[in-house]
C-alpha cells in the first residue's frame, strides 16, 4: 500500500472521529441547553403564522389577493 | 478586404477548438438538465451559462479583463460559497433537530461517503495516466458531503483546477437523490423497519432556536476552529432569522443577497469549465467518485439508524439515516416518500428533517477535518 | 486664526475652479432634465448627481480614496453594464419578435445610424482644434444603437475619457425620442402608408422563447464572438425569465440587483464628468453627431421597412422601422402614437417591439463589430 | 480622402454586413426552429397572468389591496 | 497519531488566548445586548458576531485570507458607511424640519458634545499609560454625533484601531438613549417648559423637499467640501425619494441595499474588535468619553432650545433640543414621552423630528471639520 | 497646559463656529427657498398615502391581507 493511502486511510479514520465527537458533544450540549432553556427560560412555542387571520381567509380571497399583488409588483417595479 | 480577413480571423468559428466545442456543449447539457430535468436549477442554469459562456473563442471571458474572470475572486477570496451558506443558514430551521437531537448522530454517520471516496480517489492512482493528490482527493471527496457551498468552498482552496468538475458532480447529484437513495435505503431496511411509525417531535422554543446557533459556533472554536467560517456564516444566518429582531436583515439574506451570489457564484464556478480542466479522465473519476460517495453516504447514515433503533427507547425509523447526507430538503423528501409508500399513515418529513439540517454541520465539519489536516 | 486660514483654504468658495463650477451646472441640469423632464430618470439622476459630486473642489470624490474612484471599476471591468444588460435581458419579450422574425431586419437597417456618424466624427476632424481618433470616433457611433449600457460598455473600453459626454448624450436622446423621430418618419412615410394595419401576432410557446437565446448566443460565438460578452449576458437574463425555473434569480436580476448597479454606474458615469474631459469642442461635437446618428437610425429603418413592404407578402407598415434603433420601449410607443394619429384603429405597439428588441441585438451586434476592428 | 476616412468607411461596410448578416442568419435560425419546435415540441401558448382570477377582482379592490400591500411593506421593511 | 497530535494543536482549547476568550464574551454581550434588549440589533447583532468570528483562533477570519479581511474593504474605501447614509437619507423626511426651519440650530448646538469629549479625550492624557493622538480624540469625539455611519466613516479615516470601541460605543449610547437623555432633559428645564404645546407645523410640499438636498449639498460644496462625501450621499438617497421619478431605486436604497451594506458593515467592524485594540485602558476611556459626549450633546441642545425660546416669537418647547444630537429617531421619541408626561395633549414628535434629522446633519459638518483639520 | 490641549480648544471654537455657521446659512436658504417656491412653483401639499381608500379598508381586512401578503412572499421567494 502507498504511502499516501495509508495516510488516507488515517485521514478517514481521524476525520470520521472528530465528525462523531463533534456532533455527539453537541448532542450533549443541546440535551443540557434545552433543559436549563425549559426549565429556567420556557417561553411559549414560536408560531409564525396567525391561524385564526390566515384560516379566515378562504382560498379564493388568497388567490384574488396573490394576483393582486402579482400585478402591484408588476407595475411597481 | 483586409478588415474582411480579421473578422473572420476573429470569428468563433475559425477559432473554435475541438474541447471549446465539447464544453459548450456540456454547458449546453446542464441547461437541459437544469430547465427540463429540474436539476438543482438555481445553481445549475449558471453554471452551464458560465460553461458557455467561458468557452467561446477569442471572447476571453473568463480569461484577465472578461466578467467571468473578476466573478472567480468572489470564490477565490471564499466570499460567494460563505454568503450563500449563510443565506441556507437563515432558511434553515433547526427545530425538528432540536426536538430530536440524537438524529444529529446520523448526520455524522452519512459523511462516511466523504472520507471513502476520498480514499476511493487515492486508490484510482492505480489506474496509470491519473494521478489524484491528496488535496484532489478530499476536495473530491467534499461531493459526498451533499452540500453545494461546502463543496466549493473546499475545492477552491484545496483543488481550485477540479472545482468545475466538483461543483458540477455536486449539485448533480443532489439533483438525483431520489434516484440514486431509494434502491439502497429499499436494500438495507426491511419492510417492517420502513413501516415505523415515530413519536410525535415536540414544539421547539424561540429561545432555544436563538441558543443552538451561538452553540454550535462555540463548539466549533474549541474543537475545529478550521470549520469556522462556514459554520460561523451558517450560525450567523440562522441566529439572523431566529432572534426575530433583524428581520429584515434576515429577509434580505435568504433572498436578494443570496439570489444576487448565487447568480456571481454559478457563473463564475462555469468559468472553471475549460476544457483544458474539465476533459481529462480525473473529469470520470470524479464522477464516478460522487455517486459512490452518495451511495455510501446513504448507506452508512441508514447503518447507523438501524443500530441507534436497536438501542433508542423510543422507535428510529431506519429509512431517515438517508437524509443524514444533508441535500436538504430533497433526501428528507425522499425519506417521506418511502415511508408512506410502506406505511400511508408515516409521515416522516419533519423526522427526517432533523439529520438532514444534522447532515450539513456534518460536512462543515467533515471540510474543517480536511482543511486542517489536508496540506 | 492659523485653523481658520487653513479652514478658509479648505472651502469650497476658496478652491473653486470656473471649470467645476460649469460641471456642476451641467450635473444640475441633468437633475433637472431627469426629475422635472422625465429624461430617463433612473440613469439621469444618479449621473447627474456623480457630476456633482465628482465636481466638487477638494472632497476628491473621483479620485483615488474617493467613492467614485472606487465604484469606477465596475465600469472599467465591464461588470456593471453587463450587469445591467443581464437584467433588461430578463425584463425582454422576445415574443413579438419570433413572431413576426423578418421584423430583425428592421433593427439591422436602424444601426446604420452607428455607422454613418463614425463617419461623421471622423469628418469633424477637418475642423481645425477636433481630433478624434477612429477609437473615439467607434465609440461616439455607438450612441446611435441607443442602448444605454451597450455605449457605456464600448466607450469604457475604446474611448473611456469620453464616456461621460458619451453615456449623457446616449441617455438624453434615448429621452428625445418622442421628438427627434416623429418628424422624420413623416417625412418619410406617405399617409397611406402609415394607415397600413399588420396582421395579428401568433402567440409565442414557451419553448421556443427558452431555445432563442442559446440560439442567438450560438451564433454570435459562431460569426462575432466579440460581441459575446454583451449578447451572452443578454441572452443568460432572457433565458432566466423564459425558462421558469429560477423565477427568483430573475427577478432579483430584473429589480434589486439592476436597481443596485443602476445607482453605482449612474454615479460612476458621472464621476467621468470632469471640466477637463466634458469642457472640450469634442464635447459639443459628441452631442451634435448623437443627434445625427438617432436621426440616420431612424431614417434607415423606415426606409428599410418600405423596402420590405413592397416585397413582403403580408403588409408592413413602414412606421415599425423607426423602432429598429432600440430605445426599448420609448420608440415603439413613438410607433404606436404616429400610427393612431393616421389611423384610430391601427395598433403598432407590438409590431414595433418586434424590431426594437432585434435593434438591442443589432446594436450590440455593431459593438462587436467595432471592439474587434477597431484597435 | 484621409486614411482614417478611407478605413472609416470600410469600417461602415464591414460593419453594416456584418450586422445584417448575423441578423439574417438569425431570421433563419429563428423560421428553422420555430418550426421544429412548433412540428416536434408544441406546448400551450404561455399565459403568465390567470384571467379568470385577474377579471373577478374589481378595480376598487385592486386598490383597497394596493393600498394595503402599500402599508404593509412600510411596516416590514 | 501524528494526525491526532496536528490537529488537538490545531483546535480553539490548545490555541485559545485569554484576550480572544474575553473578546469572545464582548461578541456575546453585544448579542445579548442587540437580541434581549433590543439594543441597535440591525449593527450590534452583526458586529458582535463579527467579533465573536475575529477572535475565533486558529481560523484566521481577519486576517488576509479570512472574509472579515475583505470585508473591511468596504470601509477602508468609505463604500459601506457611505452608502448606509444614502440608504439613510432616502428613509429620511425633511418635512418637519422645513416647516420650521430654525430648529436646525438646536441640530447645531448638540454636536458641542462632539467637541468636549474631544477635549476629554485629550484631558484624559494626563492618567499615566494614556496616550491619544488629536486623531484619536477626533474620533472618539465624533461618538457624540450620535450617528452611526458618520463614526465609523470618520474613524476609518482618522483612527481605524480604535474603530471597533468607536462604533461600539456609537451604537450602544444611541440604544441607551432613552436612558441618558430623560435626566438631563429634567434637569435643565422646568415643569412649566415641558409643558410648552408648539404651533402645529404647515405641510412641506413636494418642490421644496426636492430642491432642500440640492440645496444643502451646495452649501457643504461652498463651505466645507470635506463633509461632501457623507453630506453628498445623504443628499442623494433624499434626492432619490423626494423627486419621486426614481422610485425603484430609492426602494432599493432603503431595503436591499442597505441591508446588505448593514451586515456586511457590521461583521466588518466587529473584525476590529481584536483583543490587542480592544483590551487596552483606552477603551474604559472611549466608554467613558462616549456617554458624556452624549450627555453634554443633550445638554447644550436643551440649553440651545431656552435661549431660543426667549427670544422666539413662537413658542419652542426646550424638550426638542435634547433631539439636536441625532441618534432618528430613539431622541424625538423620547422627546415626545417627556412632553406627554408633562402634559397629556402635548405631541411633540414632528417638532422633535426637525433637530433629529438636523443634529444628522450637524454631525456630518463636525465631521468635515475633523475631517480636514485634524492631521 | 500642554500644546495638545491649546490646539484642542482652537479645534472647539473653529468646530463649533463652523457648524454654527453652516446650519445658520442653512436656516436662511431654506427661508429663502420656501419663500420662492411656495410664492413661484406652489405645489399641493404632497401626501403619498390616499386616505380615501386607505380608510375604506377595515382593519380586519389589512389583517387579512397581510397575512395573505406573508402567504405569498413565502411561496414565491
Ligand atoms: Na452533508
Ligand atoms: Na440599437
Ligand atoms: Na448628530
Amino acid at each position: 500500500m502507498t504511502e499516501q493511502m495509508t495516510s488516507g486511510i488515517e485521514l478517514m479514520f481521524t476525520g470520521m472521529g472528530i465528525v462523531f465527537l463533534f456532533l455527539i458533544m453537541l448532542v450533549i450540549a443541546i440535551n443540557i441547553m434545552s433543559a436549563l432553556v425549559q426549565r429556567y427560560f420556557p417561553d411559549i412555542p414560536a408560531s409564525k403564522t396567525v391561524p385564526g387571520i390566515t384560516a379566515d381567509i378562504d382560498k379564493s380571497v388568497v388567490a384574488a389577493i396573490t394576483a393582486a399583488v402579482h400585478q402591484y409588483r408588476k407595475k411597481h417595479n | 478586404m483586409e478588415n474582411l480577413i480579421s473578422l473572420w480571423h476573429s470569428t468563433g468559428i475559425y477559432n473554435f477548438t475541438g474541447g471549446q466545442a465539447f464544453m459548450m456543449l456540456v454547458g449546453f447539457l446542464l441547461l437541459f438538465l437544469a430547465i427540463k430535468k429540474g436539476f438543482e436549477p438555481l445553481l445549475l442554469l449558471p453554471i452551464g451559462f458560465g460553461a458557455i459562456l467561458s468557452n467561446i473563442p477569442v471572447a476571453g471571458i473568463a480569461e484577465e479583463g472578461g466578467i467571468l474572470y473578476y466573478l472567480y475572486y468572489g470564490i477565490k477570496t471564499g466570499l460567494f460559497p460563505l454568503l450563500i451558506f449563510m443565506g441556507v443558514g437563515a432558511m434553515t430551521d433547526f427545530g425538528p433537530m432540536l426536538a430530536n437531537p440524537k438524529t444529529l448522530l446520523l448526520g455524522a454517520a452519512a459523511q462516511f461517503g466523504i472520507f471513502a471516496s476520498l480514499l476511493g480517489a487515492l486508490a484510482l492512482n492505480a489506474i496509470p495516466g491519473l494521478e489524484f493528490t491528496l488535496k484532489d482527493a478530499a476536495a473530491i471527496g467534499i461531493i459526498g458531503g451533499a452540500d453545494g457551498p461546502t463543496a466549493i468552498y473546499v475545492a477552491s482552496k484545496l483543488s481550485p483546477d477540479l472545482l468545475g468538475a466538483i461543483a458540477v458532480a455536486a449539485y448533480s447529484y443532489m439533483a438525483l437523490v431520489p434516484l440514486i437513495q431509494p434502491p439502497i435505503m429499499r436494500a438495507l431496511t426491511t419492510e417492517d423497519e420502513r413501516k415505523i411509525e415515530m413519536q410525535q417531535l415536540r414544539v421547539v422554543g424561540k429561545t432555544e432556536k436563538i441558543v443552538f446557533p451561538l452553540m454550535l459556533l462555540v463548539i466549533c472554536t474549541l474543537l475545529l476552529p478550521s470549520a469556522a467560517p462556514l459554520i460561523g456564516m451558517f450560525a450567523l444566518g440562522n441566529l439572523m432569522n431566529a432572534c426575530g429582531v433583524v428581520e429584515r436583515l434576515s429577509q434580505t439574506a435568504q433572498n436578494e443577497l443570496i439570489n444576487i451570489v448565487t447568480i456571481f457564484l454559478g457563473l463564475a464556478v462555469g468559468s472553471k469549465l475549460s476544457a483544458e480542466a474539465f476533459l481529462q479522465v480525473k473529469t470520470l473519476g470524479i464522477l464516478a467518485l460522487g455517486a459512490i460517495a452518495f451511495s455510501i453516504g446513504t448507506a452508512a447514515g441508514v447503518i447507523m439508524a438501524k443500530i441507534m433503533n436497536k438501542f433508542s427507547s423510543t422507535p428510529i425509523n431506519p429509512l431517515i439515516g438517508a437524509a443524514g447526507v444533508s441535500a436538504v430538503p430533497m433526501a428528507a423528501r425522499v425519506v417521506n416518500k418511502l415511508g408512506l409508500e410502506s406505511n400511508p399513515h408515516n409521515f416522516l418529513l419533519m423526522h427526517a428533517m432533523g439529520p438532514n439540517v444534522a447532515g450539513v454541520i456534518g460536512s462543515a465539519v467533515a471540510a474543517g477535518v480536511l482543511l486542517s489536516l489536508v496540506k
